[in-house]
């Protein structure tokens, strides 16, 4: 492992001082950013194929509900339905939720906030944007050449031996993105163990990185599972291995648990990141130090261990042993502690602050909204008799589109904002922030609250077609997923406005607590920080400290 | 942390250990002693891993990250081994035909 | 720091840290190969506890003379490895090729061995698929075997391939004279890696060739 | 089927009004913890709202008491539901002993249904209200999933094996009948409908249909027509063991093992002859294997259960 000693220069170091250089303006040519091992510029690799694959799922999304609008199939045939809800998910799902808080705002912000100079492999960390992408083309290409329909789930033997549509190019997409996110996961542990400058304790760290490290633990444990069951359904298209062939002996529930073993903690990988941005975002606009410090940290790291306890919980129909069931099912309800913990003592922070309402908070809070009826919603999911009639119905889908989207988006959103000026230099409009957080959260509600409804009456997910007493329902659904679809647009509208034309902004103008806000300029100089930080207080240090007894 | 430089010695003694076990495992293989013949394969096996991590790959003298790290991808595959094969061991507790009329039971 | 080593990276503050820090990559990357064999592993063993006699009767087929030796020659492999890594530390740079070379002999050896071990097997139309035969009336669950079969050893030999590739790519390395006692991380890490295969063997043997065998 | 706009699905079975009121009291709880969380946010964000620019408040770290207090309390709610929730449960897993056996066959994109008097039905489900009826279920191809919304009851059809459910319908009227788990291109048109009747109207349907064989019947002609009497006969030197009044009885295999004679067993023994032999009998029978389908397999089933001893 030869490389070239790269240190700035005295010259360079005087220059960030006045704002001149920094890692934005490091370099212009397309290879300055393709074979950067930069991670701020990798993290902006990321920001930009994210939010590619973030439309074309939603393009799938407004699909999907406008079919909807009518009991009847008259907008697309039913095979064109299933392969517009499989990829929604599984373009949303591995390629943009996985990735989108991790990959993009981790990337950029934890060496900042441990006061290091990069990620501890920077060239791992753009080797796992290649290897993003290189996935991203697969399943571009299975989309091209007609599609995949067999839900995001591959559920065999329907994925294994029945289904006629491009479950290899899929296959081979989802296999090839999962070590982008291992290597990614790898990187942050690495780092974060290794990388901290001196004086940044554990217990000094940020929450943000707390939940990052909670993230890649299941990255690291999680994701090789899936990737070799979906490396045995290749097997068997290709060569006929029959693993999952019912006809062979195979049992079907195999595939279910191994995929189950990823999928259900890959849940938290979607939300954990998007809870450390809250933490971060609700501290600084409460002007206080988080209530419940090593609560909130150490609940990040229950759910991480105790997300792999519980998958079974997804297969309560599916003839698994009723003793399995109950185990899965009171290990279900032990990940709600940790939830319910991160959602009071966020609750408890804004008690006595000093509460301002810039767009990030909002989105914050919004984001406690939504994720606590997500949450409780999965309490009725973890229940056996309630999820025997709930299961498959749009009930689920209500539930987890409130934890992916009410709460994942939320937060990324929430965190967008909030390092904005920090990623950019610039400021975005806030009065246009504040609309769109407003518009989203009425969208949202309109698109998805209307699902636990149908859901309760019985609407099993993925019908092309339903019963006609569901339309009014639906048609609600869709108008709210059309105002959802222009919440969306609007930021993705003033943030390219505000790239050029926005104001500059300060290191800190959110006056908040952090490495990344006081040690480092805005955008940040191309190796982070003038000299290596030293840390001598506890994050969310805002004076002065009242110990209650 | 500089490096820990074990004597040449360890490492054959440690080889030639792996190679009688092995020795052991095929030889017992061929007696039949009904479920110990699993139990003795796998407790050789679970051995020689262990001898292969902790000299070959240095864990003995690592430090008590090192050893976290180890032991955690076995931890959570034996949860993943552990109930997978919890759920196929019961399913058939309550048979298909538990309380039909004359069924089975 | 007063003396800097050409081979620190710009973002490490010494040695030590660069050291450290690829030594847990290694470990973590060691746990994520755990799991991504412990899917086949899960997988393997849920169907064992169903079709015990297929099981018995597919292990029967495998050739206990080639697993034994293949399993020799992997430790071999993992000792002449373990020297490399002595070598690397001490840094002597002939012998450290020497090992290297000799780690790469044995893994070619293994895979020699289980080439030969394949190509009886699909002679005998052992290979899953369309052209599967076995004359048993369990037939279908002994394909299910020879599926774990080739599906884990061939994940295994695909492993030892990559690690040859290592291999070669270190001997290059080692040659230029690019380790020495202050700087062999790659050594190690190879290494790391190369025992890990080898410790995948060591439950596969057992698993695929001895169980069941009386 | 009520065909107009609903918020609440009926009630048919008498599992409905249990899993809702275990509903209801989850909807409870989530109120209340919402509602609390909802009202605390909007008065700490009204109250605390900051006044200037230089405002710092007073700093809070965390209360241990409080911590323990709202991690003990969500806990203890949670193992209430869990019990509540998996005796339910364990509940749909104990049909009674009188349970009426009906067989469901899935197939992309169908649902075909055997009375145990033989009627049969596609996509269509005719029951008798106040009769416990268990459904048990099979698949030619892919899982399906068997659900009735109306009576809170939905369960897997595994391929391979067979999966059961049981339920008593309480209220006459249609109910929907859905495929819940993604089968396919016509997933979402493999649904159905329930119509539950009066027990006397019941016993009309049956009889004003057309003329229908009982089940064991249609197994027997199968059975013959199989040739599987010539070796299967109740003789001391027949080729097969006798299948009279084995169902339900252990049997000794030639390993030494013994299993339970029930429709799994008999199933494999139908499709893979040779993976379980009775003791004393050699492996001579040939599969049956695509000879015979999934609705097939239940009535050769249904006729060797129906053989016992005078």
């Amino acid at each position: 492992m030869s490389t070239a000693v790269f240190k700035p220069s005295k010259s360079q170091l005087a220059d960030q001082s006045d704002g001149a250089s920094n890692y934005l303006n490091a370099g212009f040519s397309a290879k300055s950013w393709l074979l950067t091992v930069d991670h701020k510029r990798i993290a902006i690799l990321y920001l930009i194929s994210i939010t590619l694959f973030f439309f074309l799922g939603g393009l799938f999304a407004v699909l999907i509900r406008l079919e909807l609008l009518t009991p009847q199939g008259d907008l697309m045939q039913a095979e064109t339905y299933n392969k517009m809800f499989t990829m929604h998910g599984i373009v949303m799902i591995f390629f943009f939720l996985i990735p989108s808080i991790p990959a993009v705002l981790g990337n950029f912000l934890i060496p900042l906030m441990i006061g290091a100079k990069d990620l501890a492999f920077p060239r791992i960390n753009l080797l796992s944007w290649y290897i993003y992408s290189v996935g991203g083309l697969f399943t571009f290409a299975a989309i091209v050449f007609g599609g995949v329909d067999t839900g995001w789930t591959f559920y065999t033997p329907y994925s294994s031996t029945y289904s006629n549509s491009n479950v290899i190019l899929v296959a081979v997409g989802v296999f090839i993105t999962g070590f982008s996110s291992i290597l990614t996961g790898l990187n942050f542990i690495v780092t974060i163990h290794k990388m901290r400058a001196p004086g940044m304790t554990w217990f000094r760290l940020p929450l943000f990185v707390w939940a990052h490290y909670a993230t890649s633990i299941i990255q690291v444990l999680g994701t090789p599972v899936v990737t070799a069951a979906i490396m045995l359904i290749g097997l068997e298209r290709l060569f006929g291995f029959g693993i999952f062939d019912p006809k062979l002996g195979g049992d079907p529930l195999l595939f279910q648990h191994l995929f189950w073993f990823y999928s259900h903690p890959a849940v938290y990988i979607m939300i954990l990141p998007g809870m450390g941005v809250i933490s971060e975002v609700i501290t600084c606009f409460a002007k206080k130090k988080v209530f419940g410090y090593s609560f909130i940290a150490f609940s990040s790291i229950a759910i991480a261990v105790l997300g792999f306890l519980v998958w079974g919980h997804h297969m309560f129909t599916s003839g698994q042993s009723v003793y399995t069931s109950l185990v899965f099912s009171i290990l279900t309800f032990l990940v709600a502690v940790p939830s319910a913990i991160k959602v009071f003592n966020w609750t408890a922070t804004l008690y006595k602050g000093a509460v301002s309402y810039d767009a990030p908070m909002l989105y914050a809070l919004g984001f406690i909204g939504l994720f606590t009826i997500g949450g409780l919603t999965g309490i009725f999911l973890g229940t056996l008799a309630v999820d025997v009639h709930v299961h498959d119905t749009y009930f689920v889908v209500a539930h987890f589109h409130y934890i992916m989207v009410g709460g994942a988006i939320m937060a990324y959103m929430a965190g967008l904002h909030f390092w904005w000026p920090k990623i950019t230099g610039r400021l975005y409009p806030e009065g246009w922030a504040r609309f769109s957080a407003l518009v989203i959260f009425i969208g949202f509600h309109l698109t998805f609250f209307p699902q636990f409804i149908v859901g309760y009456l019985g609407m099993p997910r993925r019908y092309h077609v339903y019963p006609e007493e569901f339309q009014i329902l639906n048609v609600l659904s869709t108008a709210g997923a059309t105002i959802l679809g222009v919440g969306y647009l609007i930021p993705l509208i003033y943030f390219t406005w505000s790239l050029k034309s926005g104001p500059k902004a300060s290191a800190n103008p959110w006056g908040a607590k952090g490495l990344e806000w006081e040690k480092a300029s805005s955008p940040p100089s191309q190796y982070n920080f003038e000299k290596t930080p030293v840390v001598t207080e506890e994050a969310y240090d805002y004076e002065p400290t009242i110990w209650l007894k | 942390m500089s490096q820990h430089i074990v004597p040449m010695r360890v490492y054959f003694v440690i080889f030639f250990s792996l190679l009688i076990l092995t020795a052991v495992t095929v030889w017992v293989a061929f007696f039949d002693l009904g479920a110990v013949n699993d139990a003795v394969a796998l407790g050789i096996a679970t051995t020689k891993a262990m001898l292969v991590i902790l000299y070959f790959m240095h864990v003995r003298y690592s430090s008590k990250l090192t050893w976290i790290f180890a032991a955690t991808g076995f931890l959570f595959l034996i949860i993943l081994l552990a109930f997978t094969l919890s759920d196929v061991l019961t399913r058939d507790w309550i048979p298909v035909s538990a309380g039909w009329g004359g069924g089975a039971q | 720091m007063a003396h800097e080593h050409a081979a620190l990276q710009h973002h490490f503050d010494d040695m030590d840290q660069q050291l450290e820090a690829s030594t847990l990559g290694m470990w973590a990357f060691l746990i994520t190969e755990v799991l991504f064999f412990g899917g086949l592993f899960a997988g393997y063993l849920i169907y064992r506890t169903k079709f015990p006699e297929a099981f018995d009767l597919g292990s029967h087929e495998l050739d206990i003379k080639f697993g034994a030796i293949n399993t020799a020659v992997l430790i071999g492999s993992s000792l002449t490895m373990v020297l490399a890594v002595y070598f690397a530390q001490l840094g002597q740079r002939m012998k450290i090729v020497f090992f290297l070379f000799a780690t790469l002999v044995l893994g070619g050896t293994f895979l020699g061995i289980k080439a030969v071990e394949y190509s009886h097997k699909i002679h005998d139309g052992l290979l899953p698929g369309p052209g599967f035969t076995f004359d048993s009336p369990i037939a279908d669950q002994v394909r299910i075997f020879f599926s774990f079969y080739f599906a884990m050893t061939g994940l295994h030999a695909f492993h030892m391939i990559i690690g040859a590739g290592l291999l070669s790519w270190l001997m290059y390395n080692a040659w230029q004279g690019k380790y020495d006692s202050s700087y062999n991380t790659p050594v190690e890490l190879v290494g790391l890696y190369w025992h890990f295969v080898d410790i995948v063997w060591i439950f596969l043997f057992p698993l695929l060739y001895l169980i069941g065998r009386n | 089927m009520n065909k107009g706009f609903q918020l609440f699905p009926e009630q048919a079975s008498t599992l409905a009004a249990q899993v809702d009121y275990l509903y209801f009291f989850l909807i409870a709880v989530s109120l209340f913890f919402s509602v609390l969380i909802f009202f605390l946010i909007y008065v700490f964000a009204v109250r605390y709202r900051r006044k200037s620019e230089q405002e710092v408040p007073e700093q809070i770290p965390g209360l241990l008491k409080l911590e323990i207090l709202w991690s003990v309390i969500p806990f203890l709610l949670c193992m209430v539901v869990f019990v509540w929730g998996a005796t339910l449960y364990f509940d749909t897993y104990s049909p009674p002993k009188d349970a009426l056996e009906y067989y469901v066959v899935g197939k992309q994109w169908m649902w075909h249904i055997q009375h145990p008097t033989g009627q049969r039905e596609i996509n269509e489900l005719h029951v008798p209200t106040g009769q416990p009826i268990k459904l048990t279920m099979a698949t030619e191809d892919v899982i399906h999933s068997f659900y009735i919304p109306a009576f809170r009851v939905k369960r897997d059809v595994v391929p391979g094996r067979y999966t059961s459910m049981w339920f008593e319908a309480t209220k006459p009227g249609e109910y929907h009948l859905f495929c819940a788990e993604y089968c396919g291109t016509k997933h979402s048109q493999m649904r159905g409908r329930v119509v539950v009747m009066e027990p006397a109207d019941y016993q009309n349907w049956l009889s004003g249909g057309v003329a229908n064989e009982p089940l064991e019947v249609i197994g027997e002609k199968k059975f013959r027509q199989l040739a599987c009497h010539t070796c299967h006969v109740d003789k001391p030197d027949a080729r097969g063991p006798s299948l009279v009044g084995v169902f339900g009885e252990p049997v000794r295999l030639q390993n030494g093992q013994t299993v339970t004679v029930d429709e799994t067993y008999i199933r494999e023994s139908i499709l893979n002859p040779n993976a379980k032999i009775a003791a004393g009998y050699r492996p001579v029978m040939p599969t049956f294997k695509g000879q015979i389908d999934e609705v097939g397999l239940l009535q050769i089933t249904a006729y060797i259960k129906s053989l016992t001893k005078e």
